[in-house]
């Protein structure tokens, strides 16, 4: 699959060199129904934890924190998966996300974390990455499923209650200040300011 | 340990129990304690060989408290008695259960 | 004694005059009582009643009961930790359901194997033993005996048990449950370096560059040790662990580099590291020249089961696997030189970057490693063999016997070291390192004894496995147990422990202080004594030999091993157990009782009660009128004397946290065969393994063979078993402490969970625990604190409700006799989703 | 009694030669931690309990007893990278978190120094605490704190 790809990438960076004009529109305006709808089917597919766990550094490590952990085995059997928490659900911001996860294709391709001491290495970068795309988005994710409105505090921990009607209720804080490493374990947290 | 120490007869209204801290002479600690323990509703708890003599009484007025720290004054081989402990009792009382648990 | 107030008042005038004085009010000085009388606690230490790590505790009585425990903080071992149980010891004791008297199986008056347990006096029970035992024995010889015991008992238990059996009934049927557990570090340590137990300390910790556990979670079952490895890899950066087992645990938590291997891999990749060190020039060539030999183990051995087994018949070696015969270096060096990385990586499973990493802490000069194991590598079929690999490395580039190189084989029991080894109850051994084969050695031990020549047997007893095969075959008649549940913790349960244990030609008594579930399954239950309901010693790991008084009267009736064993030897007469040939060799001991030959011999009754610290109670000995223990120690240790196993002198355990032999002018030695440290090495050696007789350690080749039973496709999972942190062994102590129960209340079964749900379970879900010898049920769980790879799953043994050996394979180690907890094949079925 | 096959029938049966190896049956015996007369049997076994979340702490038996744990910690990271218990125990959280700070002995090093944090060898806080299932005792416990026993010394010399 590793070779396709970058026969793919070969193919799509070299100029055309034998097709008239007329071919490359037409068969542009046929490709781009084409595409569109591959396109779709493309951002459906790339959305699913099979295809996140398609390569070897996400099952081994982020996927193999995660099975332990509530969002993915609980009493309600509702699970958050991969997308769930790193894509977001609208479309803009979707695409968005999408372009810099071709970012990780490159990883993937140049295997920046395809040995456990590399992903180690790289653990805490990749996590403060994630912090800060979710303290800049005001946790958009978490919030597609843990809406502010239908918190019962009544129903919470004192200290959960006090933080969610202070804190988070103002605005001085977003879920991520202190929900780090509900999902995946925790980077080397040395100097990092928790809530 | 027996269960009650005796009722005595009582006096006045009140009872006095204190404590005093006697500094003997080494040598004379033996002599001392025993002439103590001769004393009526007296006791020695505590002695060190060192000299140091621990006395615990029972009277009915202060006054007989003083007589006492006199007399050991006057013992050959007492450096010193001093009163450390003084508490009043009504007597009425006194054999009644201490309410309070005893540990602190 | 509620207080008056008049006697409240005169409390409080003593209290306060005496802390003017700067006095102490001492009990009894008066008949006032001060609040601080009425709340001082008294305070005395003890080894903990656990583990072989051997912490001290400060145990606080009031009023003959366990009050509280806590760290002693002027223990080197754990300076003032402990772990869950260490903390909870205080509750072990007060079980609702003490044995308080003698039971035994009666109906209609008379005992009868499958009749009720009914109370007994103490002389009905010791009448009905002695008459068992000596029917037995004239009948069908002294070997129709046995006795299993424990590195539980306290030293001089074992070592009255062991004299009681050897000397006195003439048999070496007697064997410790530490042949489940310590056995093949046993067989290592004197193949490789001719003398039992570590060169290295504790304190090597506090020196060491890395850390390499083979097979041990000592994060669970060494807690206070790892404790000390914990503070030493947090406080120095450059420090690293690294931690080898066949499942992820709680010391991955530590690990730098944690590795999962395929069971039965240790032995591809321990050789590997060997060819790592050769290949990469970083042998000690001086050290090896001067202190090391090289031998070929003998290979083929077998796998310890019955005779009968295809897999015994086909071994050409089974009866002589513990010989080995000499090679050179450059053969050593072409014997390891298969064992590459790449195969290494493949057969073991883990990646060859980690086994890389490994390989260098032990080739690097400047690294200080100390390896730590246990029941990874002392239950194994090769169990043997992967002790003597460990040592290898260690040998091959000269880092042992100095601070912080370390090969270090831990314990589980708290005397597994000091009774089980020391003293020598295991089947082949005697006091200090000698053995029942070797006549020079029975002849001292007899002289010891002062006992005929020709009175110990040089037939090596039956060990732990075979004790059970032989009572269910019908050759042992009468078999005894002390401290020990080995229906529940030996292996193959349903079809050779148990059907020994109910055999109707046999009588089985188990001494014990609760009904475990051996205790079930016996004949007669005897009360016992436990931990400081009487005066003991134990011998930690780290060859510490550590004492504790009696501080509390056992309830009941109980009596302590001891006692039992000491009252049995009252009852049975000398003629009664000895051939007519022995008994003309000493025709004056005829008459006698064989407690007055192995009890009242003039040595072990020398010292009188006026040798006792007359704080302290002394149950056996103010029965019979004479400092037992001290004699029965002061006789012990005059094996080890001279021999590199010295004891300091009786009183000094008494006031000491426990001193490490040898003890040779009151000096504790810490690195035994170091010169500077270990007062036997000659001056300008260096290094002197004297054990040896050349001087020499030696380097052992073997190769790798396959275990007994291995996955296929109708049993496809591995099991492995264990224990838990917060459980001892069979929990027959720790589960009847209400917090430690609730801690962890079941054994479960440790799944992975993709092979969870791909056999359709979930966490939760009742499962059967099938293999070819038998079953039991148990609740899946996939997300607990042990995390096993894909194809092997792990239940502990401490649950009597799930008795997960009726599952294992009663395969051994055939040098050390020692089981494989660790490894046979099952399947699982869903009883119930959830 | 269902569970023992008669002494006769058992030697009627050895006399046929039957092998009786796992055929026999359990004698009657006390209870312990299993019920008596079942060791060939292979019981059901009990859901796996929750753990207790109880606000607020346990009494200890004795003051030198390391608290039990009165929440769950499923999940909780306690590794070289992090320490969760100590979110909210350590000193500086501990106020604001509601939870009881460590104890001070855990500033103490190997040497009884005091250290600015806690010592690394109180690091693996499982070690020593635990949380609580909700599950009934196996076997009453008799152990008595030191107070019951003064009490119990104080009753016995009043009567």
């Amino acid at each position: 699959m590793r070779e396709s790809i970058k026969a793919y990438w070969n193919l799509l960076t070299s100029p055309s060199a034998h097709l008239s004009l007329g071919v490359l529109t037409l068969g542009g305006f046929v490709a781009g129904i084409f595409f569109w709808g591959g396109f779709n089917t493309a951002m459906e597919y790339t959305n699913t934890e099979q295809f996140c766990v398609s390569c070897h550094e996400m099952s081994a490590n982020p996927f193999e924190e995660l099975k332990p952990t509530v969002h993915y085995s609980n009493r309600s059997g509702v699970r958050a998966t991969c997308s769930d928490c790193h894509v977001p659900h609208d479309w803009t911001h979707k695409v968005g996300r999408k372009m810099e996860a071709s970012k990780e294709v490159w990883g993937w391709l140049f295997g920046t974390i395809n040995t456990p001491e590399k992903y180690e290495a790289k653990r805490r970068e990749l996590a403060e990455r994630e912090w800060q795309r979710l303290r800049a988005n005001d946790s958009l994710e978490c919030r597609n499923c843990h809406q502010f409105d239908s918190m019962d505090f009544t129903a919470q921990k004192p200290r959960a209650a006090r933080a969610h009607s202070t804190a988070l209720q103002r605005g001085e804080a977003t879920c991520i200040d202190c929900h780090k490493g509900i999902a995946h374990q925790l980077p080397d947290m040395s100097g990092v300011h928790r809530r | 340990m027996p269960d009650h120490i005796p009722l005595k007869p009582i006096m006045t209204g009140v009872l006095h129990v204190a404590s005093l801290l006697v500094q003997v002479q080494p040598d004379q600690v033996e002599a001392v304690a025993s002439w103590l323990r001769a004393q009526p509703d007296t006791e020695v708890p505590v002695t060190n060989p060192e000299g140091k003599v621990i006395c615990v009484i029972e009277r009915t007025s202060e006054r007989q408290i003083a007589d006492l720290t006199q007399a050991l004054a006057d013992t050959p081989g007492v450096l010193s008695a001093s009163l450390v402990y003084h508490e009043i009792l009504d007597p009425s009382q006194a054999d009644q259960l201490q309410e309070e648990r005893p540990c602190s | 004694m509620q207080l008056t107030r008049r006697q409240f008042a005169k409390a409080n005038a003593v209290a306060a005059a005496a802390a003017a004085a700067g006095l102490s009010v001492p009990a009894g000085a008066s008949n006032l009582v001060t609040n601080a009388e009425l709340t001082r606690m008294e305070w005395n230490k003890a080894p903990c009643r656990f583990c072989g790590v051997g912490c001290s505790v400060m145990v606080g009585t009031k009023e003959g009961r366990i009050v509280a425990t806590h760290g002693d903080s002027q223990s080197e071992v754990n300076r003032g930790l402990n772990c869950v149980k260490g903390y909870f010891l205080s509750k072990i004791l007060y079980g609702e359901d003490r044995l308080t008297t003698p039971l035994l199986r009666k109906r209609n008056g008379a005992y009868d194997k499958n009749g009720n347990f009914e109370r007994v006096s103490w002389d009905e029970a010791l009448d009905v033993m002695a008459d068992k035992f000596k029917q037995a024995i004239r009948e069908h010889g002294p070997d129709s005996v046995a006795m299993f015991g424990s590195g539980q008992w306290t030293i001089w238990e074992g070592y009255a048990a062991s004299k009681l059996f050897k000397a006195g009934l003439r048999t070496n049927n007697i064997d410790p449950n530490a042949r489940h557990c310590m056995a093949s570090a046993v067989f290592a340590f004197m193949r490789t370096f001719g003398s039992d137990e570590p060169m290295g300390v504790y304190d090597d910790i506090e020196h060491a560059d890395a850390f390499v556990l083979w097979g041990a979670n000592m994060a669970e079952m060494h807690p206070v040790l790892w404790t000390r490895v914990t503070d030493r890899r947090l406080s120095f950066p450059h420090v690293e662990v690294a931690v080898l087992s066949t499942f992820e645990h709680r010391s991955f938590d530590l690990a730098d580099n944690g590795m999962v291997m395929k069971p039965h891999a240790d032995i591809v990749i321990l050789n590997y590291i060997a060819n790592h060190i050769i290949r990469s020039g970083k042998v000690h060539e001086d050290f090896v020249d001067r202190h090391v030999s090289f031998v070929r183990a003998v290979d083929d051995i077998g796998y310890g089961l019955r005779d009968e087994h295809e897999l015994q018949q086909r071994a050409a070696n089974a009866d002589r696997a513990n010989e080995w015969s000499s090679m050179t270096f450059e053969e050593f060096r072409d014997h390891v030189a298969p064992f590459t990385l790449e195969r290494a990586a493949r057969e073991s499973g883990v990646r060859a970057e980690q086994l890389e990493r490994l390989a260098e802490l032990y080739a690097d000069p400047d690294k200080k490693v100390m390896s730590f194991w246990t029941m990874g590598v002392n239950q194994h079929v090769r169990g043997v063999w992967v002790n003597n690999l460990i040592y290898n490395l260690h040998l091959l580039t000269g880092k042992i016997s100095e601070p912080g190189n370390s090969p270090f084989s831990l314990t589980g029991q708290p005397s597994a070291c000091g009774t089980a080894r020391e003293v020598g109850t295991f089947a082949h051994r005697l006091p200090a390192d000698r053995v029942v084969t070797n006549a020079e050695h029975r002849k001292f031990a007899e002289e010891v004894w002062k006992v005929p020549e020709g009175t110990i047997p040089s037939r090596v007893g039956f060990h732990a496995v075979e004790q059970s095969r032989q009572l269910k075959d019908g050759n042992i008649k009468v078999y005894w147990t002390q401290v020990t549940n080995n229906v529940q913790a030996g292996p193959n349960t349903m079809q050779e422990t148990y059907p020994g244990w109910r055999n109707p030609e046999a009588f089985v008594i188990v001494s014990d202080i609760y009904p475990t579930v051996s205790a079930q399954a016996a004949d007669l239950i005897l009360p016992a004594a436990s931990w400081v309901e009487k005066e003991g010693a134990f011998g930690n790991s780290e060859r510490r030999t550590q004492f504790f008084h009696q501080l509390v009267k056992a309830p009941g009736e109980a009596k302590s091993d001891l006692w039992q064993t000491v009252a049995l030897s009252r009852r049975i007469r000398v003629d009664e157990v000895w051939p007519e040939e022995l008994l003309e060799k000493a025709p004056d001991l005829r008459d006698k009782t064989l407690f007055d030959v192995l009890f009242a011999n003039g040595q072990v009754d020398q010292y009188p009660l006026e040798d006792m610290n007359p704080d302290y109670p002394n149950q056996e000995s103010e029965e019979l009128g004479f400092y037992l223990q001290k004699g029965l120690f002061e006789e012990y240790a005059r094996f080890g004397r001279g021999f590199g196993k010295d004891l300091d002198s009786f009183d000094v355990y008494h006031e000491t946290r426990g001193k490490r032999w040898p003890v040779v002018d009151g000096q504790e030695t810490l690195w035994r065969y170091r010169e500077g440290y270990d007062p036997y090495v000659e001056e300008g050696k260096g290094w002197q393994f004297y054990a040896k007789p050349d001087d020499r350690a030696l380097i052992f080749a073997v190769p790798d063979e396959p275990p007994a039973e291995v996955p296929d496709d109708t049993y496809p999972f591995w099991l492995s078993t264990g224990r838990v942190l917060e459980h001892w062994h069979t929990g027959s102590m720790t589960r009847r402490v209400e917090e430690l129960h609730r801690a962890v209340p079941d054994a479960l079964l440790y799944m992975n969970f993709d092979d969870a749900q791909e056999q359709g379970f979930r966490r939760g879900s009742e499962v059967r625990i099938i293999s070819r010898r038998g079953e039991m049920k148990a609740r899946v769980e996939t997300r607990g604190r042990v995390r096993p790879p894909r194809g092997l799953v792990y239940v502990p043994f401490f649950d009597a409700s799930k008795l997960i050996n009726n599952v294992t394979l009663d395969a051994t180690d055939p040098i050390s006799r020692q089981t494989d907890f660790k490894k046979c094949a099952v399947r699982l079925e869903l009883v119930q989703l959830a | 009694m269902k569970w023992l096959i008669s002494g006769g029938l058992l030697l009627a049966l050895a006399g046929l030669g039957v092998a009786l190896a796992s055929e026999f049956t359990d004698p009657p015996a006390p209870d312990g931690l299993r019920p008596g007369g079942t060791i060939s049997r292979s019981l059901d076994t009990p859901v796996i309990s929750e753990v207790i979340e109880r606000r607020g702490r346990e009494i200890r038996n004795y003051p030198e007893q390391p608290p039990v744990i009165p929440h769950s910690i499923r999940g909780y990271q306690v590794d070289m990278r992090f320490n969760r218990c100590l979110d909210c125990h350590s000193r500086e959280a501990a106020p604001a978190a509601g939870a009881p700070m460590v104890s001070v002995t855990h500033f103490m090093d190997r040497h009884k120094q005091v250290i600015a944090a806690v010592s690394p060898d109180r690091y693996f806080c499982t070690q020593c605490h635990v949380t609580q299932a909700d599950v009934d005792p196996l076997v009453r416990n008799e152990f008595k704190p030191v107070d019951q026993v003064i009490a119990d010394m104080v009753e016995r010399d009043r009567r």
